[in-house]
């Protein structure tokens, strides 16, 4: 069999997605959660250019493209904020970082 | 299969070696270059006017000791010239040096392979180079190195936007994005070539690519990240042996890819200026020739004793070598060879030649400049490369 | 024809002047302002003549305003004569009326009172609305330019803002016109509800075939609307207090143009008239009631702008007594030659007042008549026409419409001849005090005004003695309005001219000959003349009626009862429950993102689970 | 040739994206991801999908995890504090994450049979100009709408990391 199963593709997207939900969820830097979202968004990705193969459709390319173009919009903007937190805050606690509570 | 095999292993290794040479002595070439710029000789002592010199700067580089500094962060520090160097390697991998050649009866082309998005495919791995200089930079755990690195991530983020948007518009004009295609949409004379194509001539983006190159290399004007007075060596300050002549070596081969990409975006790449109907094809041939007869004048009355021999020598290699190039059977690739490595160093000698002559930028300029200039120029030029493109069609 | 071009000038200019005046001299303000009437008169005059006979009306579709279903609302301007005729009167006059703000505002300076640019935009602005009410095509292209002069007319009503009776006649006025407005509504619902349609071609057409009674209740809607705008009984107490607005702005808005509205509105929509008898009757009556009335107010009003408001208001009774009567061209009639002389009456109260730097009194004035001889002999000429002097304009309006009311019932004629009488005479009282005697006022700088006062002042005193002849309106209209017989009675005609010139020769004798009667005669009908110098205590009676109720119930029932007790109790009450369950929802809250996420993918969890159940329950 | 390739990327993507949420500095995590990024670029090539394989090169690994790096330099952030609050996550964080994975991996195996298989070459749709002519008929307006998304994040990006702004 030198034929890949569709379905590891996406269980391998599943995995990442998986991975990625557990760093935003365990850690606390707050660059590496945002990192993590990024893992998750390829993860999703993957499952996307997936889909396309199996449904020889150039849709879910253009998907993945854009899912690309808004997290590079994304990470701009995030890494902005964070800048702007760290020099407020100087800190990169995601746990410090609590005051829409009230 | 097999046959496939086979020639692109011959191939890798011939590009490889012949490559790794020609940077070797590229760098012997600067150094002349600029000692003349600045009238002195450079180089001379090892080998015939310092011929040699490049071996011995190769030995001296593997024999040294390789410092490992203590504080540095080891995996990164060990890894970031592997970056480097293997991002620089790999987009020559598509850039192809001439037509198709035949061989012992296998046909190839003079390129290790051939993407139908070539273009996107430097893009991305030099894109990636950025890496090899930023890590090093961090993981020095050094100011000097960490402020180079910065500089550097961000000197090369900048100007990637002008130079991808000054190569869009040849890749208009030609409408493709494959190196090989792109050179065959400039086949025929000077006027079929991008930089002088019609509707729309792409002087400009051609200038504007070569300054982003210069950006994106970090040479001079431009070598912020290594700007010795401010920052001792920036980001390579704490490498030594190997691994600093890794990030030389990078530094060279990108000079390299980019003056390539350059040749086979805006000159034609292999393409001769003239058709050989008009006697392009001998122009090789006159070149060798006449530099084997001033050759010869030299060993005539000779500056050393030993140069009426070496002098000599040189002259009658250049003339067999104006010879080979009459060969009927070897002409066919080693023409376009001719042409794609003389446009090649033609760029690259534009580049020593702007080390030897320019000041450095001021950052903030540096800055300034990718953004308040290059890139509303580039995209200007676009808007109009594209409406004459779409008036056209 | 592009009609569309003839309001936009005074649109732009009221921009133009608007956004940037404040930076403007008060020559670019003037070029501004009076060059978009100008190009605008132009307009007109153009259009007029290249519409030529124009038999039917003329329309141009501009855009689709309203769509709901079947109902469709354009954006339309239409002309016919009727229009034509508006047209003439507010640009032509509006033309005269800007020029000569110039002299009369040039002393008005200074962002917070006076804002010279700013009465000139407000003045482009009145402009753009009335044209677009006489141009519209529909009922509602007609009521945003009958909602736009009221705020115009609002606007510069309350001009002297910082004063507080000037903002409190701009209320007035605005809120007393709601009421009519309100009416107005209530109309144009019926007439949708009726016809599916407020265009007038359409709703004209059909009116033959609808029940009378419906008619009847649209026309008597519509009339409401009509009696809040043109000042008629009982909606008219804010036209006398309007006069608190500069006195071009009375020439303009409340004599010339923009009351005349209602009358205009009632005269187009005539085919509703003739098929609802009743409501025509109602207008006639209110008419000649309101002439009347306001009439013998006038006779004993003592500021010389509040006689001639309240004798726009008679006179604006005439114009409904002509519609009522079903002579529909004689109100229109009137309304024009009305233009004349009525606008002359104020721009020459307004000249005196200028030269006496404002002094507005009559008993304080006197003898200017060689003071300011332009002023008084072009004041003469509008004199001589309201009072029905044979030969001028006013002479050949009122009679048509008197004329035409002895036809439909004599004693609307009477009242109507009494009235002119009144007319005649509250007019010569007020020229006698002004002009003749001797200088009652302390003002020693008694000056002419200047040309640009004088000149629009010239042509509308030729306008107010020859504008009968020259613009002969009955015979213009005749082949839009139903069909009057032609009657001529020259006995009738005999009597009004005598009671004009009785009238006259009263005021002569009273004011002129032997100040001193005056006031013996006054002393001797005491009981009367307070009634009629305190206006009938119209405004203490609404004040009473209306007023007072209504700010009492609003602040005990409405305010303190409906709004605090019910409407912020529930308010208060549903705040403090959410607050009670947010409280507990806060729990949740706790600020942590990682929490947040823990939450989100517990969802996630739980909604594949019960996806995972019900795809296995559907196998 | 297939199953190797796809077994050896799928071994470094997960490797690697192990390493980006076990690693406690920042700047381990990021390289990490930037090698799970290359190695689903591969696996883009596997399915067909050229130019988003280039893309996802140019994009995240050369744009994004620069800027990424680019921040974590800036900042000299260092290896994360260990100062959690969360109770909830402590205690239903793996569960809750087994469960998801758990959850996902056999929706997969259910909706998805064995029989669907990929190998490389099997799709040719994605090339550079299928993408392009799709961008500029199919997804016309959200193209323009993403760019006008992309100005705003600019924008946005300007005003936030603006000296005067605290």
């Amino acid at each position: 069999m030198t034929q890949v199963p569709i379905s590891w593709f996406l269980t391998l997207s599943a995995v990442l997605f998986a991975l990625g939900v557990a760093g935003f969820l365990f850690r606390r830097s707050i660059i590496t959660v945002f990192m993590s979202i990024e893992l998750m968004l390829n993860a999703v990705n993957l499952s996307f250019v997936t889909f396309a193969y199996e449904y020889k459709q150039v849709n879910g390319h253009l998907f993945t493209f854009f899912v690309m173009v808004v997290a590079a919009a994304e990470a701009a903007v995030g890494l902005a904020i964070i800048l702007t937190v760290f020099k407020n805050r100087a800190t990169l606690n995601i746990d410090d970082m609590d005051s829409m509570k009230d | 299969m097999d046959a496939f095999i086979v020639i692109t292993i011959i191939k890798l290794l011939v590009i490889a070696f012949v490559l790794l040479t020609a940077v070797a002595y590229l760098q012997w070439v600067e150094r002349k270059v600029i000692a003349h710029i600045q009238v002195r000789p450079g180089p001379y002592r090892v080998g015939p006017h310092g011929l040699l010199q490049p071996l011995a700067d190769v030995i001296k580089l593997v024999t040294k000791e390789g410092l490992l500094p203590s504080y540095v962060n080891r995996p990164l520090y060990l890894f970031a010239p592997f970056i480097a160097v293997a991002m620089a390697l790999l987009s020559i991998a598509v850039i192809p040096f001439g037509p198709t050649i035949t061989v012992a009866g296998y046909s190839t082309w003079m390129q290790l392979t051939d993407l139908n998005i070539g273009v996107l495919f430097i893009l991305a791995v030099s894109s990636m180079g950025v890496y090899g200089i930023a890590l090093a930079g961090w993981s020095s755990n050094n100011k000097y190195a960490l402020l180079g690195g910065l500089r550097s991530s961000a000197q090369m983020i900048s100007y990637e936007l002008p130079l991808a948007l000054a190569i869009v518009s040849p890749l208009l004009l030609s409408n493709t994005l494959s190196l090989r295609d792109l050179v065959g949409s400039q086949a025929g004379d000077i006027f079929h070539w991008n930089i002088l194509k019609l509707p729309f001539p792409q002087i400009v983006s051609f200038i504007i690519f070569v300054i982003a190159a210069f950006a994106e290399t970090n040479r001079i004007p431009f070598d912020l990240p290594e700007a010795e007075n401010e920052l001792v060596a920036g980001f390579h300050t704490e490498y030594s042996s190997m691994k600093f002549a890794s990030f030389f070596m990078a530094e060279y081969l990108n000079m390299v890819t980019v003056s390539a990409m350059a040749t086979l975006l805006f000159l034609g790449g292999w393409e001769a200026p003239w058709p050989a109907a008009y006697g392009s094809s001998l122009v090789p041939t006159v070149i060798f020739a006449i530099a084997g007869l001033i050759a010869f004048y030299h060993a005539s009355n000779p500056p050393h004793k030993l140069d009426r021999y070496t002098f000599a020598a040189t002259g009658v290699i250049f003339l067999i070598i104006a010879a080979i190039f009459l060969a009927p059977i070897v002409q066919s690739w080693l023409l376009p060879l001719f042409w794609f490595l003389a446009k090649t160093g033609l760029i690259l000698f534009v580049f020593i030649w702007i080390r030897g002559t320019l000041p450095r930028f001021r950052y903030d300029q540096l800055m300034g400049f990718a953004w308040k200039f290059l890139f509303p120029v580039a995209m200007l030029n676009l808007l109009v490369t594209s409406f004459l493109v779409a008036w056209r069609s | 024809m592009q009609l569309w071009l003839i309001p936009i000038f005074p649109l732009a200019g009221f921009l133009i002047n608007g956004l940037f005046g404040k930076r403007f001299s008060k020559g670019l303000v003037n070029v501004f302002a009076i060059g978009a009437v100008l190009l605008s008169f132009a307009w007109v005059l153009k259009t007029i003549s290249g519409l030529g006979d124009l038999t039917s009306p003329y329309t141009e579709h501009y855009f689709t305003w309203i769509q709901s279903g079947a109902f469709t609302i354009n954006w339309d301007f239409s002309a016919d004569r009727l229009t034509e005729v508006m047209l003439l009167v507010v640009t032509g006059v509006g033309l005269l009326i800007h020029i000569y703000s110039i002299g009369y505002m040039a002393h008005e300076h200074g962002p917070h009172h006076g804002g010279y640019y700013r009465f000139f935009s407000y003045m482009n602005l009145f402009m753009f609305f009335m044209l677009v009410l006489v141009l519209g095509a529909n009922y509602l292209v007609l009521f945003v330019g009958w909602e736009g002069v009221g705020l115009s007319s609002y606007l510069l009503i309350g001009f002297y803002f910082t004063k507080k009776f000037a903002t409190d006649a701009g209320n007035k006025a605005f809120i007393v016109n709601r009421i009519g407005d309100f009416g107005f509504s209530l109309a144009m619902f019926y007439i949708v509800k009726t016809f599916g349609t407020l265009d007038f071609n359409s709703v004209f057409s059909r009116a033959a075939g609808i029940p009378e009674s419906t008619l009847t209740l649209i026309g008597l809607l519509l009339l409401v609307g009509a009696t809040g705008k043109s000042a008629q009984i009982p909606l008219y107490v804010w036209l006398p207090d309007a006069m608190a607005g500069p006195t071009p702005v009375s020439a303009l808005i409340h004599a010339a143009t923009m009351v005349t509205a209602g009358v205009y509105m009632t005269a187009r929509s005539w085919p509703i008239y003739t098929h609802a008898p009743a409501a025509l009757e109602t207008i006639a009556v209110i008419g000649i009631a309101t002439a009347f009335f306001a009439a013998t107010i006038g006779m004993a009003q003592n500021d010389i702008k509040k006689v001639f408001a309240y004798s726009t208001v008679s006179q604006l009774g005439y114009m409904f007594v002509g519609v009522g009567v079903g002579a529909f061209s004689t109100g229109i009639y009137h309304l024009v030659t009305h233009a004349f002389f009525k606008a002359l009456l104020f721009l020459g109260s307004g000249a005196v007042i200028h030269s006496l730097s404002g002094e507005q009194d009559l008993r304080n004035m006197g003898g200017l008549r060689t003071k300011i001889p332009w002023t008084f002999w072009t004041m003469v000429c509008a004199w001589i026409a309201i009072s029905g002097v044979p030969l001028t304009s006013g002479f050949f309006s009122k009679d048509a419409i008197l004329l035409a009311a002895y036809q439909h019932a004599p004693w609307i004629y009477w009242v109507g001849t009494i009235t002119a009488g009144i007319t005649a005479f509250y007019v010569s009282r007020a020229m006698f005090l002004t002009f003749f005697g001797s200088y009652r006022g302390h003002e020693h700088h008694i000056h002419e005004s200047p040309a640009v006062m004088t000149l629009p002042l010239a042509v509308l005193a030729l306008l107010s003695l020859a504008g009968g002849y020259l613009f002969p309106v009955p015979a213009f209209l005749s082949n839009l309005f139903p069909p009057m017989e032609e009657v001529e009675n020259s006995s009738l005609m005999a009597i009004s001219v005598a009671f004009g010139l009785g009238g006259i020769a009263l005021a002569y004798l009273m004011y002129a000959v032997k100040p001193a009667l005056a006031d013996s005669f006054v002393s001797g009908i005491k009981g009367l003349y307070t009634l009629v110098y305190n206006k009938y205590f119209v405004d203490e009676i609404y004040d009473a009626t209306v007023v007072k109720p209504l700010v009492g119930g609003s602040r005990w029932v409405l305010w303190r009862g409906v709004d605090v007790g019910i409407i912020d109790g529930l308010a208060n009450g549903i705040a403090t429950a959410s607050r009670g369950v947010g409280g507990v929802l806060r729990l949740v809250q706790s600020g942590n993102i990682r929490s947040y996420a823990a939450w989100v993918v517990f969802g996630s969890v739980a909604l594949m689970v019960a996806l995972g159940m019900l795809a296995g329950g559907a196998r | 040739m297939d199953v190797v390739l796809f077994l050896i990327f799928a071994f470094i993507a997960v490797v690697a994206a192990i390493n980006v949420v076990v690693q406690t500095h920042p700047i381990a995590s990021a390289v990490s991801l930037i090698g799970v990024m290359g190695s689903l670029a591969i696996l883009y090539l596997l399915l067909g999908a050229e130019f988003i394989a280039v893309a996802q090169v140019i994009v995240y690994a050369g744009a994004v995890m620069v800027l990424f790096i680019f921040v974590i330099m800036l900042l000299n952030a260092g290896a994360e504090v260990k100062r959690g609050r969360s109770l909830l996550v402590q205690l239903l964080g793996a569960p809750l994450l087994i469960a998801l994975l758990g959850l996902l991996a056999y929706f997969v195996q259910r909706i998805f049979p064995r029989n669907v298989t990929v190998h490389f070459g099997g799709f040719t749709g994605g090339s550079a100009q299928a993408i392009g002519r799709a961008l500029f008929t199919t997804y016309l307006l959200p193209f323009e709408v993403i760019s006008l998304l992309i100005l705003i994040a600019i924008l946005g990006a300007i005003v936030l990391g603006r000296k005067e702004l605290d």
